[in-house]
């Protein structure tokens, strides 16, 4: 009867995961999705601690509160231009957690039901040593990619000769070593494998460039999934499995996404050496084409008399957190009469519906932003493409040029509006390297500064 | 009936009668295997099988549940799958659970729980917040 | 010794001999039951649970599935759904599969194929014949 | 290591039938589903023919043959436009299928290893009732469906005083016949059960009339795959558990879909009375008005000298057969410039997809069908709309009328385009017996006729 109740009460936790993700199908849907995905949480927690074997509640109280503190106010402090490395962070946690997990399951299997010390199931072995393995590479991957996308480390890729050899090296030790370990079971072997594994989530990821991270992260979030699934078949949970099985798709297909926005294969961006810190393009060989560039008044002047205003907003914005001043600018458009939407781009920004969050952020409402596919054909009837801080995901070059690196990338049709106001600071280019030869064409104009300063600007113009 | 005779009688009978323990025994044994294989069989072969087919039908789900997410929601998506991959916070619950003083493998479940709590109140707090910025046109 | 006494003691050991003998019939019971419930509670509860947990998570993926199946196809949808309905034919076998006479279960088993049968092959063909209509312009 | 590799195979078997379903995504991937669909059947029949248990291969070999040569000689003979019959006829069957297993096992519960005959398990006894019952509502159900299909009875609704109240009485007499089956475990009361679910199939479908048929249909199907389910938890036979699942879900969601289609509720179809045999409304009352007919030749004339035709087939194409002289008509039409697309409402015809079929099958190529969300708006620029058999879907009173049966039910804005051409018999109405208010419109020309005869008529004067 016990076992029964715990079975369901699993099963029902399993199906409040589910339904979290499908929440977030629509924003409507999503909040209630967030309380079901916390309402799991709690069911799997609480049925855990009515197991007969766990007892000591003080030590996991303490464990909670200590961790769900540093949990709270972190979550409550964070910028949300610092997603991508708050997630990055948490990554590595999770990743840890699983490593302590496998430890706790290695030094201690009968708490776990799967045998004596040094006389476990080789089934639980190997799904136990998969747990640790993939945690320690989560872990110092995402350590990694959390530095790199918070500036405590440079962005750009650290390449080394004969890099790939040492990966395959140190991929082979971890093989033979879990090989060894299964079979030996002794704890310098266990010690032995999560050390060559934290190692290779390091040489794995430090030669990629930062711009690349949200790739990683997003790879190393489907990690974290499968992990929890090599414990959750070590503890015969299937919360744990279904969970993993959950967080695991996500993570791939999210990575899948972004390589799709960016018309770029996984292994191409794993391999690294792509994408340092932007702005380092060269754009010295159009240097002899003209371009027009303009203040703020010049733009407000244009978008007052136009009567169809398209918003693409790209990683600048989030870097110069402009999008309160961009708000601000729309409802001023707006109460001339302008009819002003957003477009945005796959991969925009630097993760996954970052832009969205931004807008949304400054309270811009969702049904007035549009993914690339429902916006695309409204260029032609739109007399500004206001792009700001954005530059890779409009370049045309991604469609006449097949041998440029952005090639086959889909591209927001900003030159068949009237006029493409860019802001950004200069004419060099973005996180690809691209020259955009868009900043030379005719109905295009430059608005150079900062992205808020500029947008403030043009404010003002506007009143 | 003479002594010796009586004797030999009573130690025939304590060794059958262990022979009979020893085949009892057996029995019981092949009872216990039987009874095993039984319910095995029944969730459709070995405990692995079934963990294994949950396992497989929810790479289905995850597949067309994450497809089904709209991309504006993709920030959000990744801060709850951050916070329910720390399920595994259940895995580190059992292992600091057993009472008695603190050994090595209670240290690395208290750990577990820890890291794991920070992820589940970071994870779904700053996907609250994400979320709660989504608005509507009034 | 006395032959009474070691007839006494005889029957003494027989009577302990049968005593340890239920006891490890007792034994081996608990046994084989702690070996059914670790079995079960490997596979996160009893059989059912695991068959459960298995229909859930398929309800899900039909739902899912389902909905992905794009409107011009629903017609061939019908055909093979009818089809695969039909896996049934499975408790068929299984009743008509015994070796020996023709009894009742086994003519129930043997109608079971025969209709399953019909509809399999009925069910992808009609399915098989719609679906090659369907042609993209050249 | 035996139940090991029969339960890989049957999760297998799952699989492929998942992806079966899968593969109907689009078109081209189709074919690929059902050849996965027919591989996961032969896994499970030959996983199951490898059960030790299993040994009279000739009774089996034999019930395949004749059961595979009826099912293949009439899935090769049948007309396309008699599919809705087929599919119940094939329901019936199921449902007796499960009705005969469940039977077998209840009688020989040795053979399921469910325990000996008159001592089953309880649970097993539960699920084995259900799958008993179900299948048998489903057999009788069906049956009736496919006699009102096939217009072996009549499709009018036979409905009699006192048939709700019938219906509860059956009902709570099988619930009570259940339990005393399930804890006396005589022969009787299984009999009884049987034959009551037998009597409530034919009592609830009865009052139904013919042109609701589809959704009883689907609903039988999802039944018959609650039914499978049932034998699968009694089996515990993981493949049949998620096949039935599979089914049972997508029988629930194509009647939701024609409900919605129809905008009426599930529980409105099921309580019956409505839609008898069609072309029996009034069409009397709005005699006064005027209408404007024509003949083959005016309307090769008008769709000649037009640049874009959308065509829209109803239930009177099926009826007629009138796919392949459409198809040679919009060949003409094609040949003198002209564009030509065809406009699919979601319920049009009398099962889902059921005009793709027909259409396919006169080989329309698919990418000149459309779905009503796709191209209604494309009407307004359409110089003609070609509506063939059909009425109620184009019926503009469900927008306008909020008393109407209709009312709500979306619809194709044929009336945008700047010539309607309706071919049908008569002023009479349509399954759903509303009057079509467009008959009598300025724009229209009504075109009498059988379709077929229509359409080649017209064919006749392109040419
Ligand atoms: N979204 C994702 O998930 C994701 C993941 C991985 C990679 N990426 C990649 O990231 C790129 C995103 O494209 P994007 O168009 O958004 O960005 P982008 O192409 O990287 O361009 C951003 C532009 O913003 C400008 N900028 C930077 N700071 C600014 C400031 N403070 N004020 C104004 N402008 C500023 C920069 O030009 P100046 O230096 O001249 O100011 C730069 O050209 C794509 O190439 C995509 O492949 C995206
Ligand atoms: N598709 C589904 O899954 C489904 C399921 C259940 C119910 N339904 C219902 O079925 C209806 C379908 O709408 P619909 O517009 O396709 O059909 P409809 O409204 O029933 O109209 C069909 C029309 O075809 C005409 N017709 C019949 N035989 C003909 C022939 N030989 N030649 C020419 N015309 C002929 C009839 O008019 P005359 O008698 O004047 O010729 C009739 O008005 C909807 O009301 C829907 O709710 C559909």
């Amino acid at each position: 009867m016990e076992a029964n109740f715990t079975g369901y009460a699993y099963l029902i936790a399993s199906v409040c995961f589910i339904l979290a993700l499908r929440g977030l199908s629509s924003p409507e849907t999503a909040r209630r999705g967030n309380l079901l995905g916390i309402t799991g949480m709690v069911i799997a927690v609480v049925t855990t601690l009515m197991d007969p074997g766990v007892l000591s509640y003080s030590m996991i109280i303490l464990g909670i509160l200590i961790g769900g503190s540093i949990g709270t106010v972190v979550a409550l402090k964070i910028k949300m231009t610092a997603l991508p490395q708050l997630v990055a962070a948490f990554h590595s946690l999770v990743g840890m957690a699983a490593v302590f997990v496998a430890t706790a399951a290695f030094f201690n299997p009968s708490a776990y039901g799967i045998g004596a010390p040094g006389d476990i199931a080789t089934g639980s072995m190997i799904e136990l040593s998969l747990g640790a393995v993939i945690g320690a590479i989560t872990f110092s991957g995402s350590l990694i990619a959390f530095a790199k996308l918070q500036g405590v480390m440079s962005g750009s890729p650290i390449t080394f000769k004969g890099q790939h050899m040492l990966n395959a090296l140190i991929a082979a030790a971890i093989v033979i070593g879990v090989i060894i370990m299964v079979s030996s079971q002794t704890a310098s072997a266990y010690w032995l494998v999560v050390l060559l594994a934290f190692a290779i989530g390091f040489t794995l990821i430090i030669p990629i460039g930062g711009a690349d991270m949200p790739v990683v992260v997003s790879m190393l979030n489907s990690y974290s999934g499968w992990a929890a699934c090599g414990i959750g078949f070590t503890l015969s949970n299937p919360a744990l499995i279904v969970t993993g099985a959950l967080v695991g798709s996500s993570g791939a297909i999210l990575s899948y996404i972004m390589c799709k926005g960016m018309n770029r294969s996984i292994v191409n961006v794993l391999l690294g050496g792509f994408g340092g810190d932007a702005a380092t393009g060269p754009a010295a060989d159009m240097g002899d084409k003209t371009v027009r560039s303009g203040a703020g008044a010049d733009a407000a002047f244009i978008m007052k008399n136009a009567s169809k205003v398209i918003i693409v907003p790209g990683y600048g914005m989030a870097v110069s957190q402009a999008q309160h001043a961009l708000r601000e600018m729309a409802d001023v458009l707006k109460a001339e009469g302008v009819d002003v939407k957003y477009a945005i781009h796959p991969v925009a920004g630097r993760m996954p519906g970052h832009m969205n969050v931004l807008l949304a952020e400054a309270n811009i409402p969702y049904d007035e932003v549009f993914e690339l596919e429902e916006i695309n054909h409204e260029f032609s009837t739109a007399d500004v493409a206001f792009v700001i801080g954005a530059n890779d995901v409009t370049n045309p070059v991604a469609k006449t040029d097949p041998t440029s690196p952005i090639a086959g990338m889909p591209i927001l049709d900003v030159e068949k509006a009237g006029t493409v106001l860019f802001v950004k600071r200069s004419l060099s280019a973005g996180y690809a390297g691209v020259d955009n030869p868009l900043f030379y064409a005719d109905s295009t104009m430059m608005l150079f500064g900062d992205a808020k300063t500029m947008t403030e600007e043009i404010v003002q113009g506007l009143a | 009936m003479d002594p010796a005779t009586i004797q030999q009688q009573a130690i025939d009978l304590v060794g059958e009668a262990a022979e009979l323990l020893a085949k009892t025994e057996e029995l019981a044994t092949a009872a216990s295997q039987a009874a095993a294989q039984a319910s095995s069989a029944m969730a459709g072969g070995d405990p692995f099988l079934g963990l294994f087919t949950i396992f497989v039908l929810a790479c289905f789900i995850g597949y067309y549940v994450v497809w089904s997410v709209t991309p504006a929601l993709h920030s959000p998506l990744m801060g709850v799958t951050n916070a329910i991959s720390s399920v595994i916070i259940v895995g580190g619950l059992l292992a600091v659970g057993p009472a008695g003083d603190l050994d090595f493998s209670k240290v690395m479940g208290f750990m577990a729980v820890t890291l794991a709590s920070v992820n589940i109140f970071g994870g779904f707090i700053v996907t609250h917040r994400m979320l709660s910025m989504f608005k509507k046109k009034k």
